[in-house]
């Protein structure tokens, strides 16, 4: 794992989204202040509806058209504010500077385009050239993303593709421009194992050699254990953990963090009864007094339930930060 | 990982339901439609089939006629406004019958083609590419002209008409349906196939046929007018808006009143019931697309 | 793809087939053409002629055969209404007319609609949504006779803009092509927005958006190219409106087509033209279904390779 | 664990025609699943894992009875299942049931609860009302929901509470063998343990025998106790769970294990690569049908010779040529 | 007779054979590729009119053919003449056609005409002889003949006695011949010449005809235009080039087209021609009545014994008093002037014409005591009757034909179906095209009232044996003995005046029984531009009711 020291490449502080419904608005993204490092792969975790996805959305600017707005924060990519760039010096960003690769390959790339066409559109957009030119390079890309024979895939349309080969002309896409940052959410989960792990080894690769950062939106802790550098936990909306991998692991100190480690089955090892978080999430557009996570925590106390818990540093040197009453009490 | 799936509408709770319901097309349609289908003979100021000759043609109220005739009067110095009320109910059975009958047809043919498939399938299928071939005015033409137009003879053009399209989607939607995970469960329980189509299939594609039938409901009345204009709707005297519209048609221009306000009371309906279905697959069933 | 094309056409032949038994059932069902083509003081000699000349005296399914065999050939006998022509060579030559008019009802019902569709979509809820639904249910409500009429009489009286009816110039063609078109404007509109919509919330738009692409690219090319084919499928549906449309506006403009001629025929109980034009709106029916599944493939690559 | 099988598989296959080319005139058949052997003992849970496409959806579908083999049996309790008929078919039905991966279209949205749970004995059984409601009742306080939770209807539940109905409704009609289709792929983490517990339990509690279907190696660790790995059709390799995940006799079975990623950041990980992905069956290949992918390839016998299985450790057996001549112990 | 096509004879009739059909692939062709051919055919047309064209808008016929006589002979070309005119303001039979003079023997057997010797063809096909007359006689005839009045030729012998007499031999006396000569199903004169020459196909191509206008050409289900001759034989001339016959069905579009100046003249339904007046046009009648209006009662239903139609017996219009209280219910005055307005004359007995033998002043003046409106006397003679109680069948079915396009035949059903309501008569509307009623009414089977035209207005004689009696037309008789019986002696009755009270005999016998409904006579009327149309005589005297096309008189 290589991990550069310098100034982080994309820095989020602060950042909140609002959402309004006719049944009343919320934050889906709560006060959200991270950053990812060139060559560092940041992965943000969280069970279905904790606000994961709206975050990737919020970062390149991408939020359902009236329902959602980010509210306050800044983002900043190399030092640039995202925020107040205008849209079109915002879509040149997008593509460019900050890719994705989405989470269903069966969706994400549109059926009436060959994948060749849908590679060189992006190239097109960011560094225009002739037609031929397009093509090669394109080809590199699916070269790049390890496509066998990729002179012919180039003109193939979705339909004739694997799930897994999709899923590396999306991650092709993504990369053809060389972009600083690429958020990739969930983009396995539909995937078989053996196509997942070829298509992680395959990112951690190109990461390597490009060195760009990487936002992996993921629940799944087995890729968060092996391809993170650094972690963020959600839930509600609101980041309650973040820190390196092998701390959080080690030593979760958050309850719900530590619930959700060990919720998950094992590989190896004793072969117990599991963990379980019992109880739902709170229902967002109801109002919420004290620690979201308090009514399925098993260690809350009165405090939890009346008082919104601060962000405190868990070991005291920065690197690992955590929202709970408790981690302050220690 | 599905963090919503598209099969789970989020629960709504009462107000919001309620707050949501479409009140102006309802509104419209109880004014216009529902209440004088049902209650004409009460709230009609004047019998719509005496003629008035001495009082043919008056212009509506404010356009230089009185509130006593508030819609104007007709060739024959019938109240427009009374011939409307009466009228309703003509429209409500003939589109509602009419389509009942192409939602049953169609319904049944198109939930048992997408069940059973092969060669039923097929044939329901060249059965619907017939129907949707034959125009349905000339049918009706054919048909009037053959056995004599009458009630019966425009429900049937009607249900003719809109069948092919219910059983289309209908077993579009079977097809999906079949394949459904629950549908498997049932049939691991080890359920008919007349339980499967019946308790679990019928069900998921009422509300396609609600909406389809809601969004009919201008078709039916639109065709119901255009067999008047051509001379073989519902018989004289009775007083459908087609035919109102149609037997005021020569007069736009100048007794602009006398098929305006019948052609209003067209527009209304058709829209509000538009409206509603609109509503009803925004709310029933997010997928569907259908005209 | 061969295979595909050829059991359409074979299951379209099966079609026309059983609508030959409808239309041959049907107009025996109504009154006899002795009364609608003989003069009233016919003696019965005539009479007895007149229905030998028709075959009128044979069983039933033997006028069928004989019927289905000339009709293969083209030969539905000789108009009664119209004598000494051939009925469907009649109608064939009413046919350009009505293709024209309805050509130009299809090409303004996309030249609108599509558009307005789109931009429903594209601003859903907003007033321009709003406006494009009250304009598509307007139109889905009007009789288009009424429509018609009321066009005849603002551009042609009022205004003086464009001739009230027949045939001539493209003049003539522009009111009754917008009567039949207004309500398959409203429908195709619909249909444009719902599926514009769905397809505007898949996952590739908001790839596309994400590599870049601007608003206008991710509308017309990505998502249209989707969409359209949602909207293609009603275009079978569209040609059997149009049609439908043309047999009352024809008459409304007087515009010499097939459906005057079918109204003409029908009134006039000259079956050997009610027959042919039936069956050629029928066969017109076919071929425009068998002309979208063609456009299906050129839209969706997933076909042309599936 | 008893060692009576309820169910036996003999050579079971299912071969699928499809037409391909220009004018559909070629036909080919694709083997879904060819000669399955295996058993289900009372109270045990088999696990059939492998890629998508390897044939355990169909082999499922066919034990559900919703197919039928093109070759093989499966006896349920000595009797072929598919010669079954009346009374017999309905007692199978009603002893073997289904839990399917999505639990939101696994329930009729249309119906409530109450008569989705039911549905197994409605059809299957005789029963008075009171007593199909008392059944309803105790199923539903098996896995954990409210009896008046029968009043409701689908949607006022959440996946996690859909997939406990649906566990509800498969143990009613008091099974004895349920299939398991990937019955917590489609939940959250902490959903997901809560469901894998409640299988435990509800197996210790009636005996119940589990065919789990799961490309989630570390699930079915804890669900399972014999797996068998399935490629393109076939089982290449069957034994108990620990043995198996341990010491994998099959490149296939090892390269699958390695692929997996556990979800401890301190656990070395070698990652044996596979070539590229898993062939059309439409056009398995020669021999071995891994071979092209496998990493321990011996050498011209891979591509020509298919590997059978034999007996590799006790109550573990393999299919390849690497172990053709070990002896059996 | 002529259930059928009376109801349909508004417009003219039509056909074409122009090689349309040899081009139809090409442009069937051509217009698959739509838009861009639609978008080249033209730029905007200009809507103005060319003055000296005269643009006519009628509703379509029933048959359309150049050939008159395979249709049911409502519309004569004006470039076509017959041998008998009619005079503009009278109505009355003229030799402004081909034949100069006539004359009849006694018993009105046998008719000699004299053709006008400078009588000649358009477009050079020479003078017209006796030996074209023989030659379109023998058209007339034929097979394909469909023209109203066919048997009465067929029993007829043509002799030409020299090249400008022909003379006529008939089997029974018909002192009303001229009407065949000048009326429905008139001989119309066809050019040996051109046939010789060309055979059908040139009539079917441009038919040479001997009137002051030469067919130009149609457009099928569209137009037929003619042009004005500059010199023509007879010494007419319209002062305009060109006349164009337009059919449009719809009254509102024909309405449109003429208040856009598209047309001069357009025939419109009564209530739009009060709107044409109001809008500043003007309306023009026809100097004499064109069209006699009634509801019959079909069905024997005066003969108890009939065989034919048992049935009518229990009709309940079998009965007198019901005959009479459906009269006396009708405020005549107020449903002829909702239906026809000005010009509309009471009809005491329908088929019964001033102009013609029969007419009864006795009967004229009895009309208001014996049919005035009394819906008292009506509830009466009912009660007396014992209606509804006394009767199977008490519903009277009322026909409506709007499938055949008479606008007024609705509103007179839905008018008597409300004033017989009034007084207890219970009607039901029966939407019926006429092939049906026709059939029915061939078969026997009528059982229901149906309003009626008689246009162009025949001759007593022939109107009244076709309505009433048995022998012109054997179905559509009221089944009364004594009516057949002085029927039967009309047929072979040659004095004028015995044939003259005969006739009175019938009328009074009608009248008294009252076995039908009469309404009105009517005079054709036509909506004229204006500011384009100063004014046009015209007798009323054809089916269309309109003719005399060369004294429209423009502005």
């Amino acid at each position: 794992m290589t991990q550069s020291q310098d100034a982080p490449l994309l820095e989020v502080k602060d950042l909140r989204v609002e959402i309004s419904t006719k049944a009343g608005s919320f934050f889906p993204v709560n006060g959200h202040s991270f950053s990812v490092r060139s060559g560092e792969t940041l992965g943000i975790v969280g069970e279905s509806g904790s606000g994961k996805s709206m975050t990737a959305m919020s970062l390149v600017r991408l939020l359902p058209k009236h329902a959602a707005r980010i509210t306050q924060g800044s983002i900043k990519l190399n030092g640039r504010e995202l925020l107040s760039l205008s849209e079109a010096e915002m879509r040149k960003v997008r593509g460019s500077e900050i890719a994705m690769i989405l989470q269903d390959p069966q969706t994400s790339l549109n059926p009436a385009f060959t994948a060749g066409q849908q590679i060189s559109e992006a190239l097109r957009l960011h560094s225009p050239g002739p037609r031929s030119t397009l093509r090669a390079r394109a080809i590199d890309a699916l070269r790049k993303v390890k496509v066998a024979a990729p002179e012919h895939r180039v003109d193939n349309y979705p339909s004739e593709l694997s799930g897994g080969m999709r899923q590396r002309v999306v991650g092709a896409i993504a990369i053809s421009c060389e972009p600083k940052i690429i958020i990739a959410d969930e983009p396995t989960t539909s995937l078989d194992v053996t196509v997942q792990a070829q298509y992680l080894r395959l990112l951690s690769e190109l990461q390597q050699e490009t060195g760009m950062g990487i936002i992996f939106i993921t629940h799944d802790f087995g890729i968060v254990a092996n391809l993170c550098h650094k972690i963020v936990v959600m839930y509600f909306g609101r980041i309650v953990e973040s820190g390196t991998v092998e701390r959080i692991f080690a030593r979760p100190a958050h309850p719900y963090t530590e619930a959700l480690i060990g919720a998950v089955p094992k590989l190896r090892g004793h072969k117990g009864r599991l963990r379980t978080i019992e109880g739902q999430p709170p229902i967002p557009t109801e109002p919420l007094s004290g620690c979201p996570f308090a009514p399925r925590c098993e260690k809350a106390d009165n405090r939890c339930f009346n008082e919104l818990p601060p962000t405190v540093d868990a070991d005291g040197d920065g690197e690992h930060l955590a929202s709970c009453w408790r981690v302050l009490e220690q | 990982m599905a963090e919503t799936s598209p099969n789970a509408p989020i629960a709504p709770t009462f107000w919001s339901k309620a707050s949501d319901l479409p009140l102006i097309p309802i509104g419209l349609l109880l004014i216009v439609f529902i209440i004088p289908a049902f209650f004409a003979q009460w709230i009609a100021p004047h019998d719509p089939y005496v003629p008035n000759l001495g009082a043919r043609l008056q212009p509506p109220v404010f356009f230089g006629g009185t509130w006593e005739y508030a819609l104007g009067t007709d060739r024959l110095g019938r109240d427009i406004l009374s011939r409307i009320l009466h009228g309703a109910w003509y429209v409500l059975a003939v589109s509602m019958i009419g389509i009942a009958v192409g939602v049953v047809v169609g319904t049944t043919l198109g939930l048992v083609a997408g069940y059973a498939r092969g060669w039923f399938d097929g044939l329901v299928m060249r059965l619907v590419d017939i129907s949707l071939a034959l125009p349905a005015m000339l049918l009706a033409l054919a048909l009037a002209a053959a056995i004599g137009a009458s009630f019966l003879s425009v429900v049937v053009v009607v249900g003719f008409a809109l069948w092919a399209y219910f059983a289309r989607q209908v077993r579009a939607e079977v097809l999906l349906l079949r394949n459904s995970d629950f549908v498997a469960r049932s049939q691991v329980a080890g359920a008919s196939h007349v339980r499967i189509l019946f308790r679990h299939i019928l069900p998921n594609v009422t509300n396609t046929v609600v909406v389809l039938a809601t969004l009919q409901v201008g078709i039916a009345i639109m065709l119901d007018a255009s067999l008047s204009f051509l001379g073989i709707g519902i018989p004289r005297p009775t007083p459908t808006w087609g035919l109102l519209v149609s037997d005021g048609r020569d007069f736009i221009a100048t007794d602009w009143w006398i098929s305006f306000f019948p052609g209003l009371a067209i527009l209304l309906t058709v829209m509000s019931a538009n409206m509603l279905g609109d509503w009803l697959r925004e709310r029933l069933d997010p997928r569907q697309r259908q005209i | 793809m061969l295979l595909y094309l050829t059991r359409r056409i074979a299951s379209s032949l099966f079609a026309l087939l059983v609508i030959s038994v409808i239309v041959f059932l049907l107009s025996h069902l109504s009154g006899s053409p002795v009364d609608a083509l003989l003069p009233d003081d016919a003696t019965q000699e005539q009479v007895d002629s007149f229905i030998r000349e028709w075959g009128l005296d044979k069983p039933l399914w033997q006028q069928y055969l004989t019927f289905l065999g000339n009709a293969l050939q083209g030969d539905f006998g000789t108009s009664l209404k119209w004598p000494g022509e051939d009925a469907m060579g009649f109608v064939l030559d009413r046919m350009p007319a009505t293709l024209k008019l309805g050509g130009l009802a299809i090409l303004i019902s996309v030249v609108i609609a599509l558009p307005l569709g789109i931009a429903a979509a594209v601003y859903k809820g907003s007033p321009i949504d709003s406006l494009a639904q009250v304009f598509a249910l307007l139109g889905q409500s009007m009789p288009n006779f009424w429509l018609g009429i009321i066009l005849i009489w603002v551009f042609s009286v009022w205004l003086g803009w464009l001739p009230t009816s027949g045939t001539g110039t493209f003049a003539h063609s522009i009111l009754p092509a917008i009567a039949i078109a207004w309500f398959q404007v409203s429908a195709l509109a619909r249909l444009t927005r719902s599926s514009m919509l769905e397809v505007l919330d898949a996952e590739y738009i908001k790839l596309a958006r994400v590599k870049g692409v601007s608003e206008t690219q991710v509308i017309w090319k990505h998502a249209l190219r989707n969409a359209a084919v949602v909207p293609l499928t009603y275009f079978g549906i569209l040609a059997a409106s149009i049609l439908t449309g043309s047999v009352v506006i024809e008459t409304v403009f007087s515009w010499p087509g097939m459906g005057w001629v079918a109204i003409e025929a029908i009134r006039g109980r000259d079956f050997p033209v009610v027959q042919a034009v039936i069956i050629a709106y029928a066969v017109i029916y076919m071929l425009s279904n068998l002309v979208v599944d063609l456009l299906y493939v050129v839209v969706d690559p997933r076909i042309r390779h599936g | 664990m008893s060692n009576t099988p309820i169910l036996q598989v003999e050579n079971l296959s299912k071969h699928f025609d499809v037409q391909t080319g220009l004018l559909r005139r070629e036909k080919k058949t694709v083997k879904a699943v060819t000669g399955l052997n295996f058993d289900i003992n009372v109270g045990e849970t088999l696990a059939l894992v492998g890629e998508s496409g390897c044939g355990k959806t169909t082999t499922t579908r066919l034990l559900l009875r919703l197919q039928t083999p093109t070759a093989g049996q499966v006896r349920y309790d000595g009797e072929d299942i598919f010669q079954l008929k009346g009374a017999a078919l309905k007692s199978y039905r009603s002893r073997v049931q289904a839990v399917f991966q999505d639990p939101w279209s696994s329930i009729n949205p249309r119906v409530r609860i109450h008569d989705f749970v039911s549905e197994p004995l409605i059809v299957n059984e005789k029963l008075s009302s009171s007593e199909v409601d008392r059944r309803v009742h105790e199923a539903l306080d098996a896995v954990g929901m409210r009896p008046q939770d029968a009043r409701k209807f689908p949607h006022e539940f959440s996946g996690g509470q859909r997939q406990r109905i649906a566990i509800a409704s498969a143990i009613v009609s008091r099974p004895r063998l349920i299939i398991l289709d990937e019955p917590v792929s489609g939940l959250d983490v902490s959903i997901r343990s809560q469901i894998i517990n409640l299988f435990k339990d509800l197996q210790a509690e009636y005996g119940l025998s589990y065919i789990l279907v799961a490309h989630d190696l570390a699930t079915t660790r804890y669900l399972a106790d014999r797996v068998a790995v399935m490629y393109l059709g076939q089982i290449i390799e069957q034994g108990p769970v620990d043995d198996v995940f341990d010491a994998p006799a099959h490149p296939y079975t090892e390269a699958l294990l390695s692929a997996a990623l556990s979800a401890d950041p301190t656990e070395a990980r070698t990652e044996i690569p596979m070539n590229g992905e898993v062939p059309s069956p439409l056009n398995p290949p020669s021999g071995c049908a891994f071979h092209p992918r496998c990493h321990r390839r011996l050498g011209a016998v891979c591509d020509v010779k298919s590997p059978t299985l034999q007996a590799y450790g006790p109550h573990h057996s393999v299919s390849c040529h690497l172990h053709d001549r070990q002896p059996t112990a | 007779m002529t259930l059928s096509h009376d109801m349909n004879d508004r417009g003219i009739a039509m056909h074409n054979r122009i090689s349309n059909i040899r081009h139809a692939p090409k442009r069937l062709l051509a217009t698959a590729l739509l838009a861009g051919t639609i978008l080249a055919a033209g730029g905007l047309g200009n809507a103005a009119i060319a003055q000296e064209k005269v643009v006519i808008a009628v509703s379509p016929l029933g048959a359309d053919s150049n050939l008159y006589w395979t249709t049911t002979g409502a519309f004569i070309f004006p470039s076509m003449q017959t041998l008998v005119g009619n005079d503009p303001e009278t109505g009355g039979y003229d030799n402004s056609q081909l034949a100069e003079s006539w004359e009849h023997s006694d018993g009105f057997k046998t008719w000699t005409f004299k053709l006008h010797p400078n009588a000649t063809f358009n477009g050079d096909w020479g003078p017209v002889t006796s030996a074209d007359v023989v030659h379109s006689f023998n058209l007339h005839i034929g097979e394909d003949a469909k023209l109203s009045g066919i048997s009465r030729f067929r029993e007829m012998t043509i002799t030409a006695v020299d090249d400008h007499t022909v003379r006529f031999d008939l089997p029974s006396p018909d002192p009303d011949f001229l009407f065949s000569h000048a009326g429905r199903g008139s001989l119309v004169i066809y050019s040996k010449a051109q046939f010789d020459a060309e055979g059908l196909e040139g009539y079917e191509t441009a038919p040479a005809g001997s009137g002051p206008f030469q067919y130009e050409g149609r457009e099928v289900g569209q137009s037929l235009t003619f042009s004005t001759i500059a010199d023509h034989w007879s010494g007419v001339t319209a002062e305009f080039d060109q006349i164009e016959f337009r059919w449009v069905s719809e009254p509102s579009t024909r309405f449109a087209m003429l208040s856009a100046g598209e047309a001069h003249a357009v025939t419109l339904p009564r209530d739009l021609s009060d709107d044409a007046m109001e809008a500043g046009q003007t309306v023009l009648s026809s100097t004499a009545g064109a069209m006699q209006s009634t509801m019959l009662f079909t069905g024997q239903f005066m003969n108890p014994e009939a065989e034919e139609n048992r049935d009518a017996r229990t009709y309940a219009w079998a009965d007198v008093r019901v005959r009479e209280a459906v009269n006396r219910a009708l405020d005549r005055d107020a449903i002829l002037e909702v239906l026809y307005g000005e010009g509309v004359q009471a009809l005491p007995v329908y088929t019964m014409d001033p102009r013609f033998p029969g007419y009864s002043e006795e009967i004229a003046t009895g009309f208001d005591d014996a049919f005035g409106y009394d819906p008292e006397r009506a509830m009466e003679l009912l009660a007396d009757a014992g209606y509804p109680d006394a009767f199977d069948n008490a519903a009277i079915p009322l026909v409506v034909t709007s499938l055949a396009g008479n606008p007024e035949f609705a509103q007179m059903a839905e008018l008597v179906q409300a004033y017989l309501d009034v007084v207890g008569i219970e009607t039901e509307m029966r939407e019926q095209d006429w092939a049906t009623g026709n059939t029915a009414i061939r078969g026997f089977t009528a059982d229901f009232v149906t309003p009626m035209r008689n246009a162009p207005v025949r001759p007593s004689a022939l109107g009244v044996q076709i309505f009433f009696t048995k022998h012109a037309s054997p179905h559509l008789d009221v089944g009364d003995p004594e009516l057949n019986e002085l029927g039967a002696m009309l047929i072979d009755e040659t004095d004028p005046a015995t044939r003259d009270q005969l006739l009175q005999d019938m009328f009074t016998r009608i009248f008294e029984t009252y076995a039908h409904i009469p309404m009105a006579s009517v005079p054709a009327s036509v909506a004229v531009n204006s500011e384009l149309v100063e004014g046009w005589t015209f007798p009323g005297s054809t089916s269309s009711g309109l003719s005399h096309y060369h004294l429209i008189d423009l502005k």
